[in-house]
């Protein structure tokens, strides 16, 4: 473990940033937190988290894949993209962190998505420790701990000090090229600091929310069940829960005619969208209730069952804190799951 | 504080329901904290003694819900009608959105709603509970055994701040004393911004637009944004439902986002009350609505059943699109 | 091969020919630029067609994998994508990418089997491509009988090569019929799923099933009726795509991805997926 | 360098009745005007949906001035009185945002006035000239 006083930590996200292009939460101009470019005096953000999360950096909300000349007849395929730089992403909480692993496991399976595969070969995540859960966190209940955040480097902020712990041997190299600007240490105040963390863990009102009832296998027994209507009864059908959510990875594939070619890009799609499924012929999910059903079943029995278990939601508290009626997961998994009843 | 109790609205509504004036209710449902209501249909006196809740966390209008709502119904739904919803209500009612017989309106008086973005930024994260009873709201956190206080001109939402009307402009029963039009400051901060050069303005919009992550929430959450098939729907206006790739389409969607409400915007604020990167989109409305009073005398959308939008109207003796920026300029 | 490290970058395929099957139904003949066929598929599988500018859209080769020249598409006009190939002319560059999806089990399940073959509409265009690999390895399997229906006469695809090659086939026995009565037509005249009822075939063979969703309905419930197992009945989807490769989120019927768990499936499984296709 | 021949690209939404026939005679009588300003006629001023501007900016264009006829004299009695009120509500709004109010512009042309067409389109030519290239609106994949 090494530390670093927090007066010294301009001095060190300046020192990362001589070889990389490093990326940390910032305040907006709106009060909000979000991921931007560090420049000399970026301070780092105080807020909890961040609106967008940062599968942005490997899954980008709109991304050029390649783009055609065409004449007469004949078309012409150009890869466009160039060589990546490696880049740091800091601060990350530990349900981002975790949010990586299920996007891996869309992007990285066979076959392997070259775009997001390039960004994550270059990314190199500097997790962050959280202080200060909100009542919407229940990263818990998908077994998340804050206060052992994973990524590349795991870090801790307490009052006067930032901690570093290498996981991996990309993680080492960063940490040892700081050299002078970080000190070993034991990881006494770490532990102080998780202790700390665990305390007000048991204080969050949605602690004891519990997976149970979902998971693979379900289909049967949630698809039909009576409360979809009503949970999705005032869902206005936009995007905002997906957007935000860290693990939504649906997209679209669309080309836009620039006047001199044609570019194929790829963009975050929303199954809360009324032309999701919609094809030349029909659409096979013709109400709100069907597309509201399909983003919690896709996150609560339909991943899982294709992916060893894993849920595809780190409860980060996004959708809960953002959806303009306050519908989210929580509420969904309370109707219709295993806290039926309470 | 609201004035109107949650007691006195169960009341209301389970009375209109056993004497079979209505058949359900559209009201707001309690959530999981003191702040994240929903917008539920109610049938029964249980349920709503279950989950209806009121507070000041009740902004959602509901007007836009009786489109969807008074279809496929018996009998008439109650809806709970805020002074600004009232104007929605109408202007609805002007494009012939739904069915008026299947509505019973009670009109409600507002004391404001709560903006929970704004309580945040005062309490700090991890809200335990809000006690929103007294003149201040109480705001208790994980990380604090004293509430703190917050004042209304602390909570409020912007657009209750610079309300235009206690005034309902429609209802069927009411509940409590009307209250009046009010000579509110709504357009300074437009007036702001006009103010401004254009390189600042530009540079204002391009960073509040940047972050519009093209949700689509105010444009679904809005009232008078019915249309069966949107543009922003539609595969051949390539602008469909998704991302903006870029500041181009930033722009073109909010301008005509914007535009296609200019006459019929009642100014309820919705879009900002959604928007999840807290844009000003009603900012946007709003120089619409500042630009055709200007132009084209006093019009406020929804302040009567029927009237004609500044848009779809016209005199001989308009000015030209030079002569308003010539106005303007003598002005300033 | 496609090369899986670039699953989403297509490859330049070239029209060399478009057939006129029916008013509304042409069958492209494509290549890639080199003049070879652009990969190897299995009987069943899909590819990914598209014109830059216009869309991408998923269709089922329905030309046999023995086919070592070129691939074909039969394509009905109904969509964007669709309309633009249908003006399309011979020479006509467009891109294309594939092979994806499960394949129909030609080389164990239906091994030494009976095959029953029921199709309606351009839903032989999947079919097609069963069929001529079955016929190509005729010794491998049993007796073949396909029942194939359409609108009219006109709305019958590959009429030339039912007529000309199917029928003449030793053990294939081609059953068509059409929904209306018709000058010039003195064949079967009925739906799909009563004509199969009608034809009660014995139930010890392996049925596929494609066309119309009505159409499958009906006809898999006619099947059962006269004794088959859904076990032995399988059928193909379609719905909207978008990567091919399970990623794109919104082609699943469950925790099913239709590009890539089927498009063919058994009628067993399938009925245990949500009713949402 | 480049500046000193920058050539604006102009779009006009030329009316069908008056101000494209303006133009027509414009070219009749052998009045100039730049090449760079490119015509599209459209049954009434009326026509031009806002997404029209718009589109006409993203694809590169400079300038955008709508051509219909006098007020009082639509062929279709009042469509241009809409207009009128229209673009006075978006050219507002695109100022509002920050972009050059001078880019947008709405003139009256009947099809008798070809002199006045050229002089319109050689001032507005001139205007957006001095403010250079639209880079406010615009989408850079459309560019070259």
């Amino acid at each position: 473990m090494r530390k670093c006083s927090l007066d010294k930590l301009d001095l060190l996200l300046g020192e990362i940033a001589k070889s990389n292009e490093l990326y940390l939460p910032v305040d907006d101009s709106d009060g909000s937190a979000v991921y931007k470019k560090w420049e000399k005096g970026t301070a780092l953000s105080d807020a909890l988290n961040t609106v967008r999360s940062p599968k942005d950096f490997f899954f980008p909300q709109t991304e050029n894949l390649m783009e055609f000349k065409m004449q007469g007849k004949n078309i012409e395929i150009i890869d466009t993209r160039s060589e990546l730089e490696d880049f740091v992403i800091f601060g990350v909480r530990a349900c981002d962190v975790k949010s990586f692993e299920i996007l891996d496991r869309v992007f990285l399976s066979e076959p392997v998505d070259s775009y997001y595969a390039m960004r994550r070969s270059h990314g190199v995540i500097i997790s962050l420790a959280c202080t200060r859960p909100a009542e919407t966190c229940f990263c818990k209940t998908f077994g998340i701990d804050p206060a052992s955040p994973s990524g590349d480097i795991s870090a801790w902020k307490t009052e006067s000090e930032i901690f570093f712990e290498a996981n991996n041997e990309k993680g080492e190299a960063l940490l040892s090229s700081l050299g002078a600007l970080l000190q070993d240490c034991d990881n006494e105040a770490v532990e102080a600091q998780k202790a700390k963390i665990n305390a007000i863990m048991d204080k969050l009102p949605l602690k004891n929310l519990t997976t149970e009832g979902f998971g693979g296998g379900k289909t049967a027994e949630l698809f039909d069940d009576p409360h979809w209507a009503e949970l999705s009864e005032a869902c206005l059908g936009c995007g905002t829960c997906t957007f935000v959510c860290p693990t939504c990875q649906c997209y679209d594939i669309k080309d836009f005619n620039t006047g001199n070619g044609v570019i194929r890009f790829r963009c975050w799609d929303s199954c809360m969208y009324s032309d999701f499924t919609k094809m030349a012929h029909g659409n096979n999910r013709l109400t709100q209730k069907e597309r509201f059903r399909q983003r919690f079943m896709h996150k609560l029995v339909y991943y899982p069952e294709n992916n060893d278990g894993l849920f595809s939601c780190v409860g980060c508290g996004r959708c809960l804190a953002k959806c303009p009626i306050s519908m989210n997961i929580v509420k969904v998994m309370k109707t219709i799951g295993g806290d039926k009843g309470e | 504080m609201q004035k109107i109790t949650r007691d006195v609205l169960i009341d209301k509504a389970s009375a209109l329901l056993s004497d079979g004036t209505v058949s359900c209710v559209l009201g707001w449902k309690k959530g999981e904290f003191d702040y994240d209501v929903t917008p539920a249909v109610f049938t029964t006196h249980d349920e709503l003694i279950k989950d209806f809740v009121f507070s000041d966390f009740c902004g959602a209008n509901f007007s836009k819900y009786l489109v969807s709502k008074t279809k496929n119904i018996e009998g008439r739904i109650l809806v709970f009608l805020k002074p600004c919803d009232t104007y929605s209500f109408n202007q609805l009612l002007t494009e012939h959105r739904f069915d008026r017989e299947k509505v019973y309106a009670v009109g409600i008086p507002c004391e404001g709603m709560a903006d929970i973005s704004k309580v945040r930024a005062i309490s700090g994260e991890g809200i335990a509970s809000i006690d929103t009873s007294g003149d201040k709201m109480l705001v208790t956190t994980l990380y604090d055994d004293e509430p703190v206080e917050i004042a209304p001109c602390d909570f409020l939402a912007e657009r209750c701040i610079n309300c235009k009307s206690k005034k309902h402009v429609a209802f069927d029963e009411l509940i409590g004393e009307d209250g009046d039009v009010i000579d509110s400051n709504r357009f300074d901060e437009v007036a702001r911004l006009e103010s401004l050069t254009p390189d600042e303005r530009f540079a204002f919009w391009q960073n509040e637009l940047s972050r519009c992550i093209r949700c689509n929430a105010c444009r679904d959450a809005c009232p008078a944004c019915t249309c069966e098939k949107c543009v922003f729907d539609n595969p051949a206006s390539g602008i469909e439902n998704k991302s903006p790739a870029n500041e181009f389409e930033e722009k073109l969607f909010h301008i005509i986002r914007a535009y296609h409400v200019a006459g019929r915007c009642t100014d309820c604020g919705e879009c900002s009350r959604v928007c999840p990167q807290n844009i000003p989109l009603h900012l946007l409305n709003r120089k619409f609505i500042k630009d055709m009073n200007d132009f084209y005398g006093e019009y406020q959308a929804g302040a009567e059943v029927g009237m004609r939008a500044p848009l779809v109207d016209y005199t001989t003796e308009d000015l030209e699109p030079g002569e308003v920026f010539d106005r303007r300029d003598t002005d300033a | 091969m496609n090369n899986l490290n670039e699953t989403l970058i297509p490859k330049v395929g070239v029209i060399t020919d478009v057939r006129i099957d029916t008013p509304d139904i042409k069958t492209f003949r494509v290549v890639t630029t080199d003049g070879e066929k652009a990969f190897d598929h299995r009987p069943g599988q899909c590819a990914m067609l598209s014109v830059p500018g216009v869309g991408e859209a998923m269709f089922s080769i329905t030309s046999s994998p023995t086919n070592e020249e070129y691939m074909e598409f039969s394509i009905k006009k109904c969509g964007c994508v669709t309309d633009w190939l249908h003006q399309a002319e011979k020479g006509q560059q467009i891109t294309i990418r594939g092979p994806y999806g499960k394949p129909f089990p030609v080389d164990d399940v239906f091994a030494g089997k009976d095959l029953l073959f029921i199709a309606g509409g351009v839903g032989l265009a999947p079919l097609r491509s069963v069929i001529n690999y079955c016929r190509h390895y005729r010794d491998r399997y049993g007796k073949i009988d396909i029942v194939y229906g359409s609108r009219s006469k006109d709305d019958l695809l590959d009429y030339q090569e039912i007529i000309e090659e199917w029928q003449k086939d030793e053990g294939v026995n081609v059953y068509l019929t059409i929904d209306n009565p018709q000058e010039g037509w003195d064949g079967h005249v009925g739906f799909v799923p009563n004509y199969v009822k009608e034809l009660s075939f014995d139930t010890n063979k392996v049925a596929v099933i494609c066309g119309p969703p009505i159409m499958i309905k009906f006809t898999l419930d006619g099947l059962c009726d006269i004794g088959f197992d859904k076990t032995d009945v399988y059928t193909t989807l379609e719905l909207r795509m978008k990567c091919g490769v399970g990623k794109c989120g919104r082609c699943n019927v469950g925790a099913k991805y239709v590009c890539k768990d089927g498009p063919v499936f058994r009628c067993d499984e399938l009925e245990e997926l949500p009713d949402e296709y | 360098m480049q500046v000193n021949e920058y050539k604006p690209l102009i779009v006009a939404f030329c009316c069908n009745w008056c101000s494209y026939a303006g133009a027509d005679l414009a070219g009749n009588n052998r009045l100039s005007y730049p090449a760079d300003v490119k015509i599209i006629r459209v049954p009434c001023s009326c026509r031009v949906n806002p997404m029209f501007i718009l589109r006409a900016f993203q694809r590169g264009a400079d300038g955008v001035i709508i051509c219909g006829c006098h007020p009082g004299d639509c062929h279709y009695t009042s469509g241009n009185y809409y207009t009128r009120r229209r673009m006075a509500a978006l050219f507002s709004m695109l100022d509002f945002l920050g972009i050059e109010r001078e880019r947008t512009r709405l003139e009256w042309v009947s099809a008798a006035e070809g002199a006045k067409f050229a002089a319109t389109m050689n001032d507005f030519v001139e205007t957006v000239t001095a403010l250079g290239e639209n880079k406010r609106l615009e989408d850079l994949r459309c560019k070259k």
